[in-house]
């Protein structure tokens, strides 16, 4: 094998402003998409102290769901005005994450809040197990391929590079939803509740705040958030068994990077994790396997907590 | 003081007669035995871990470290001794283990399972980008002989069966001995409350990190034989679905005694075996609906069945 | 819940303690019932089950019906194997090489198997390779492409390959490249970061290396298997402005990087060569851009010459699945038409009886048959494996018609691109493919 | 003069804005019964945990027998032989009461325990029940902890600190959370155990009638100062004790937060 060229042509790039805006692009869409994954698994562990296992079947759900409506509807009706896609997608999203969400937790979490967190983690790993056949009984193996709100969007140049316009909108619904997360935090009443929740859920039960409830609609807005994860991914790839597994040790890094239970810190921990990962591909792409996993552990090694996460220290 | 009680009897007992089974059993059902047991190894490592309140989500690291050296003493230093590679694959284990539990022994909870996870699957990745090992494809373990001498064929996998109940019968011996010793019990009690552990003037961390290095040891050993059983080894070893099967495994025999994690390993390669030869399109579901199950209505695992029974009888 | 304990506990007790006395006392149950039992190993879960697993599973399923029913067209009207029913065993390949190795045992000594037809993954055919010799069972891999199989099995005798190896796609694929008259001075390369992908890359930079030496490498990409979202991939080839981008992609990962490649422009400017392209050859709907060339691995799928028996399955899986069968199927269906003719053979005229094994063994090795992609012969690798030529083509997409078919197509012979017996395929390319017969 | 058990100079300690220690000096000689009284947010749990190495001081000296305790693990000063008990009982609560005891011996006797030997041999099984018929808890012996009354479990807590034979016990409320009949049964157990092995004991305590039976000294804590020290009728007739510690009474408005930090 002759491994030549490669290192003088690195150097050159290193310096050129199309791989600048280039990294700087990949980085920010990769990194929208991740936030995007990761939104609702830090939001039920910040409510809920849950480590969602299955967080990355609610998002092949979600594909699943929305890419075979999608399908459906341009192969039923082919003079559809096409844009009406894109409602259907989050529409899907929306219904298929209430529905799982909700018989999930009705149905088996609720019996088992008093579990310590591991345990719940194993759960949620049993339900992984379960989910991944069920969307295989449901859906079948064969791959599916909904591009068309992918291509109805065309692309932009910016700079020398192409991006699809697919893409850029994905950054802007990542905005999007990182900011009605924070509005809901932040400045609803609702939130305040949900903050006392995750700040000491003891004093929240004694204060009279309905935890069950708050428990049950945390967890039908993760599944939500992940099944619309799910979905606006869908036409950008082909939905096939086993995107969920994929994606859920990618959703890990983010959350663990940021701090669990974190919105902002999922925020951060995407950006690091995409722009790293993107630096990665255009400049030493033999590295980018590990990319990910070493900066997980790099964080973890310097602050076990993640950038975002607050150390409790135990009272005696 | 090496005096052995009626579960040492009984353990050794049950080794004896399946190294007697070898001759008597069919082929394919002690080449299942043998891959339940080497995998209930690296169970064992991880319930030894779990007692102290741990979960590895990355003991295939171990496991995967187990095998390879296998593999790579007989294709790079020329070992072909069975015994000198499990050695050298329980030696490269524990350093590394040495190495890394300094790290490890910082975390708890969620942060050991998704760091130990994190570290596991470096491994693959490095792995993965080593072509000269093949890759994902891995490589195949070739002329092991067993003190100088070979086997071929049948009577080779019978050896490895053998050799398989041999290792496994004296590492539940030493575990089950290590339970019910100081650092066991002290294991539990870190899981329990570690700073009482730390307020009797014990180092919760030394204790974890030798525990650590027994863990890994026992799932080096567990990855070994595995690599000999199969003839193969490949990087899905270190692969974390790999070690979430371990867990599952620990979490349906449960912790509560050294045998549990063979009985389940054993079950588990059975039920898995015949989901995948009747219901192909949903084994993992069914596996998935067991492990709820366990969860729900055994949650010690299935040896709470056995020790209930017991309880009522006495 | 508590009383619900009381009397899950002993049911759990009775239902464990009844599964383990039926797994273990379960007896073997005899091959003698008058059937041929082949065990089928295929992907039936997981990423690879959608484009290679399922298309195989209902070319095996299709073909075994029809050839118990003799209806099959061509030298094979006689019923099933032989004149006996063939019976099958299916095994899903997904879960790794060690759980194959188990299976495999089972297959062999529990149900025992008169052969085994599969086998998708590299890792798992290496893995399986020395246990079929061992066990002495008559084992046709019938796609992994790993080169290392009859490397590593130097003198096989139960081990067969019907399908080719993946050094031939991408010795083909350079050659198809400079065939075409493309520039090769900037050279893109985007593979999974897997064994296939890094040997595809190293067989094709090494073979177009050899045949046109001005050729430069602008960028190696190795994103993870199953990835899906290629991003910064395209931008950094992209911005490596190159004239050829190659790429090993398969099944979810190569439409995606399609789709996002092509969205993007990618392919305006680059020729772009998809070893396994075809097996998405009727899904892209013209998401793929025309001039994208398309490999099948062998002269399977769209590539399938126009025989009776091609024509015969072509139709059939049409009929029964409603999409045009593509190369996994194909190829599926070579393995187990090459295990009948070798076991016809060796009963040399006694229908109605399992062929004596050694005998069907002797009759596979050095075997030439009938198969859906033309005429095979197992004249490499002491017999075992089959030589056949490659194809590649130019995707063409009708908006009007909505159907896509291949243009330009350029087709190697077996000898033009496969290495002889006793080199390797690493050896021979470096060496300038010393005897190699092209028809130009 | 003689060494003293516990000696402390100008320890401080804040967190964030709340001082919880400012400039303590205390000596202890070996023998004494000392009570620390005052009010919530004072800094009394502060000051042990400062002692007992679970908190590093912001600045100052804590010496024990005359060495020096800065910078060391709470592990290494239990091996110097200091031990304490907890507001909250810190006991391994799935575990049974005697496999409680066994662990505490079995950590008393090596701080590495064995890979081999069993934890249950008759010896320990024998000083196991010795020590809980001390304290009055054997009929909790088979019983897991987390089935156990409050007051039990506060006994069994210091009765495993003791187990270590120290030579100097710090008791952090060793009555709250226990019942007012049970109090002083309570604390009559455990001094005579104290007295039994001559240990010295330093306690936190609220309840000004225990501290006035069983102290020979106590120390007024008040936001993170000592503000007196000496003899219990001197202590209790010091003005400013009355208005800043005693008149609070023990529950105290003031914020739970800030003294529990630890």
């Amino acid at each position: 094998m002759n491994v030549g060229a490669l290192p003088p042509a690195r150097m050159r790039r290193l310096t050129d402003m199309t791989t600048f805006y280039a990294i700087l692009m990949d980085g920010m869409i990769y990194a929208s998409w991740l936030f995007l994954v990761a939104a609702g698994l830090t939001v039920i562990y910040g409510v809920m102290r849950i480590l969602n296992m299955a967080h990355g079947s609610f998002y092949a759900i979600g594909a699943y769901s929305a890419a075979s409506l999608v399908g459906w509807y341009f192969s039923s009706n082919g003079e559809a005005n096409p844009y009406w896609s894109y409602a259907i997608l989050v529409g899907c999203a929306l219904l298929a994450g209430l529905v799982v969400g909700f018989v999930i937790e009705q149905g088996l979490l609720r019996f088992m809040y008093k579990r310590n967190e591991l345990l719940m983690v194993i759960v949620t790993y049993a339900l992984l197990l379960i989910l991944e056949d069920a969307t295989k009984l449901v859906f079948g193996v064969d791959p599916y391929f909904t591009y068309q709100p992918y291509s109805l969007l065309g692309r932009s140049m910016i700079g020398e590079l192409a991006f699809a316009n697919y893409d850029l909108a994905l950054v802007g619904a990542s905005v999007v939803v990182g900011g009605l997360c924070w509005f809901v935090l932040n400045r609803t009443h609702t939130g305040k509740v949900l903050r006392a929740v995750i700040h000491d859920r003891e004093i929240a039960v004694a204060m009279g705040v309905n935890v069950r409830l708050m428990f049950a609609g945390t967890f039908i807005v993760g599944t939500t958030l992940g099944a619309l994860a799910g979905a606006l991914t869908a036409p950008s790839i082909s939905v096939s068994p086993g995107i969920g597994v994929e994606v859920i040790v990618l959703a890990f890094a983010v959350v663990v990077v940021g701090g669990l239970g974190s919105i902002e810190g999922a925020v951060v921990g995407a950006l690091l994790v995409g722009l790293t990962r993107s630096m990665a591909v255009h400049l030493a792409p033999e590295i980018e396997l590990f990319v990910i996993y070493g900066v997980m552990s790099l964080v973890l090694a310097v602050r076990p907590q993640g950038l975002f996460g607050r150390t409790v220290a135990r009272k005696i | 003081m090496t005096y052995i009680d009626r579960t040492g009897l009984w353990l050794i007992a049950t080794a004896a007669i399946l190294v007697a089974g070898a001759f008597v059993l069919p082929h394919w059902l002690t080449f299942i035995l043998t891959l339940a047991l080497a995998k209930a190894l690296v169970v064992q490592g991880v319930v030894v871990q779990m007692r102290a309140g741990l979960v590895s989500f990355g003991q295939g690291l171990f496991f995967c470290v187990g095998g390879y050296a296998i593999g790579l003493g007989g294709n790079l230093l020329g070992i072909h001794d069975a015994f000198a590679l499990l050695a050298l694959g329980l030696v490269a284990s524990v350093g590394l283990a040495a190495v890394i539990g300094l790290l490890m022994t910082r975390y708890r909870d969620i942060f050991f399972a998704m760091l130990s996870l994190a570290l596991s699957m470096i491994l693959f990745g490095v792995l993965v980008k080593s072509q000269t090992l093949g890759s994902t494809d891995g490589f195949n373990v070739h002329g092991v002989s067993y003190l100088g001498v070979t086997f071929d064929g049948a009577n080779q996998k019978i050896a490895v069966y053998i050799l398989t109940v041999v290792v496994s019968c004296a590492c539940a011996l030493f575990l089950y001995r290590s339970q019910h010793a100081g650092i066991g019990r002290v294991c539990e009690a870190i899981r329990e409350n570690e700073i009482r552990v730390e307020y009797l003037g014990l180092s919760p961390r030394w204790i974890l990190y030798a525990q650590y290095l027994v863990a890994a040891a026992v799932s080096a050993l567990g990855g070994g034989l595995t690599a000999l059983a199969t003839g193969h080894i490949d990087p899905e070893m270190a692969f974390w679905t790999t070690s979430g099967e371990f867990v599952f495994i620990a979490l349906l025999g449960g912790t509560m005694h050294v045998a549990a994690p063979f009985v389940a390993a054993v079950l588990f390669a059975f039920v898995r075996t015949y989901a995948i030869e009747f219901t192909p399109h949903t084994w993992q579901m069914i596996l998935g609906l067991v492990l709820l199950g366990i969860i729900i209505f055994l949650p010690k695992g299935l040896w709470s069945l056995v020790s209930r029974n017991r309880r009522v009888k006495a | 819940m508590k009383r619900l304990k009381h009397i899950v506990r002993p049911m759990a007790v009775a239902t464990i303690a009844a599964a383990a006395i039926t797994a273990v006392a379960s007896p073997s149950v005899a091959a003698e019932n008058g059937k041929f039992r082949l065990g089928v190993v295929t992907f039936l879960s997981g990423g690879a089950a959608g484009p290679f697993g399922v298309p195989s599973i209902n070319g095996a399923k299709l073909l075994i019906n029809a050839l118990n029913e003799g209806k099959v067209p061509g030298p094979y009207g006689q019923k099933g194997i032989n004149g006996l029913e063939i019976e099958t065993v299916v095994i899903d390949e997904n879960g790794g090489a060690t759980k194959q190795v188990e299976e495999f045992r089972n297959l062999a000594e529990r149900h025992k198997v008169d052969a085994v037809v599969g086998y998708i993954s590299s890792g798992d055919c290496l893995a399986i390779s020395p246990v079929a010799e061992e066990l002495k069972v008559p084992t046709v891999m019938f796609d992994c492409g790993t080169s290392r199989l009859f490397e590593e099995n130097k003198t096989p005798r139960y081990v067969f390959r019907t399908g080719l190896d993946a050094a031939i796609d991408n010795i083909g694929a350079a050659r198809y490249v400079v065939d075409t008259n493309r520039k090769t001075s900037a050279v893109a390369s985007i593979q999974q970061n897997y064994a296939w992908g890094q040997d595809s890359w190293a067989d094709f930079r090494a073979a177009l290396t050899q045949l046109k030496p001005e050729t430069k490498i602008a960028t190696e990409q190795f994103p993870k298997l199953f990835q899906g979202q290629y991003g910064a991939e395209i931008s950094a080839i992209a911005v490596s402005k190159p004239d050829v981008i190659h790429t090993s992609f398969w099944g979810g990962d190569m439409e995606a990087f399609v789709l996002q490649g092509a969205a993007r422009g990618l392919f305006d400017k680059s020729a772009a060569i998809l070893t396994c392209g075809e097996s998405a050859l009727d899904r892209l709907k013209g998401q793929a851009p025309n001039g994208l060339i398309l490999g099948a691995r062998g002269p399977f799928g769209a590539f399938a010459p126009k025989n009776e028996l091609s024509e015969w399955f072509h139709k059939s899986y049409v009929a029964q699945v409603e999409m045009a069968p593509s190369y996994p199927a194909y190829k599926m269906a070579q393995a187990i038409l090459g295990l009948k003719a070798a076991a016809e053979k060796a009963a040399a005229g006694k229908t109605g009886i399992v062929p004596e094994k050694e005998k069907v063994l002797d009759a596979f090795t050095n075997l030439t048959f009938e198969s859906v992609s033309g005429t095979v012969a197992m004249s490499r690798a002491n017999g075992h494996q089959a030589l056949q030529g490659i194809s590649y083509g130019e995707y063409r997409y009708d908006a009007k018609t909505k159907q896509a078919s291949l243009a330009n197509v350029k087709s190697y012979a077996g000898d033009c691109v496969t290495p002889p017996d006793g080199t390797t395929a690493a050896e021979w390319i470096k060496a300038g493919f010393p005897g190699a017969k092209c028809g130009n | 003069m003689s060494t003293p058990i516990l000696e402390t100079k100008g320890l401080c300690r804040s967190f964030g804005a709340v001082i919880a220690a400012k400039d303590i000096n205390v000596r202890i000689e070996a023998g004494e019964v000392v009570g620390v009284i005052g009010s919530n947010g004072a800094g009394k749990t502060t000051f042990i945990n400062m002692v007992t190495g679970y908190l590093p001081p912001s600045s100052g000296d804590i010496r024990f027998e005359g060495h020096t305790l800065i910078g060391k693990a709470p592990r290494k000063i239990i091996r110097m032989g200091m031990a304490r008990s907890f507001q909250v009982a810190q006991l391994f609560p799935e575990l049974s009461v005697l496999e409680n005891m066994l662990i505490a011996l079995v950590a008393a006797e090596s701080p590495r325990p064995s890979f081999l030997n069993p934890v249950s041999t008759p010896a320990r099984l024998r000083q196991a029940d010795e020590i809980l018929t001390e304290f009055g808890v054997e009929r909790f012996r088979d019983s897991l902890v987390s089935a156990v009354p409050q007051g039990a479990r506060k006994l069994i807590d210091i009765a495993m600190a003791l187990i270590g034979t120290p030579r100097m016990l710090l008791l952090d409320e060793p009555t709250s959370g226990v019942s007012v009949e049970e109090k002083f049964p309570l604390m009559d157990t455990v001094m005579r155990a104290v007295r039994h092995h001559g240990v010295t004991v330093l306690f936190v305590e609220h309840d000004m009638e225990i501290v006035e039976r069983y102290v020979s000294r106590v120390l007024a804590f008040y936001s993170g100062e000592i503000i007196s020290d000496g003899i219990p009728a001197q202590v209790f007739a010091d003005n400013r004790v009355r208005e800043l510690v005693i008149g609070h009474g023990h529950g105290a408005p003031a914020s739970e937060k800030s003294r529990s930090k630890a």
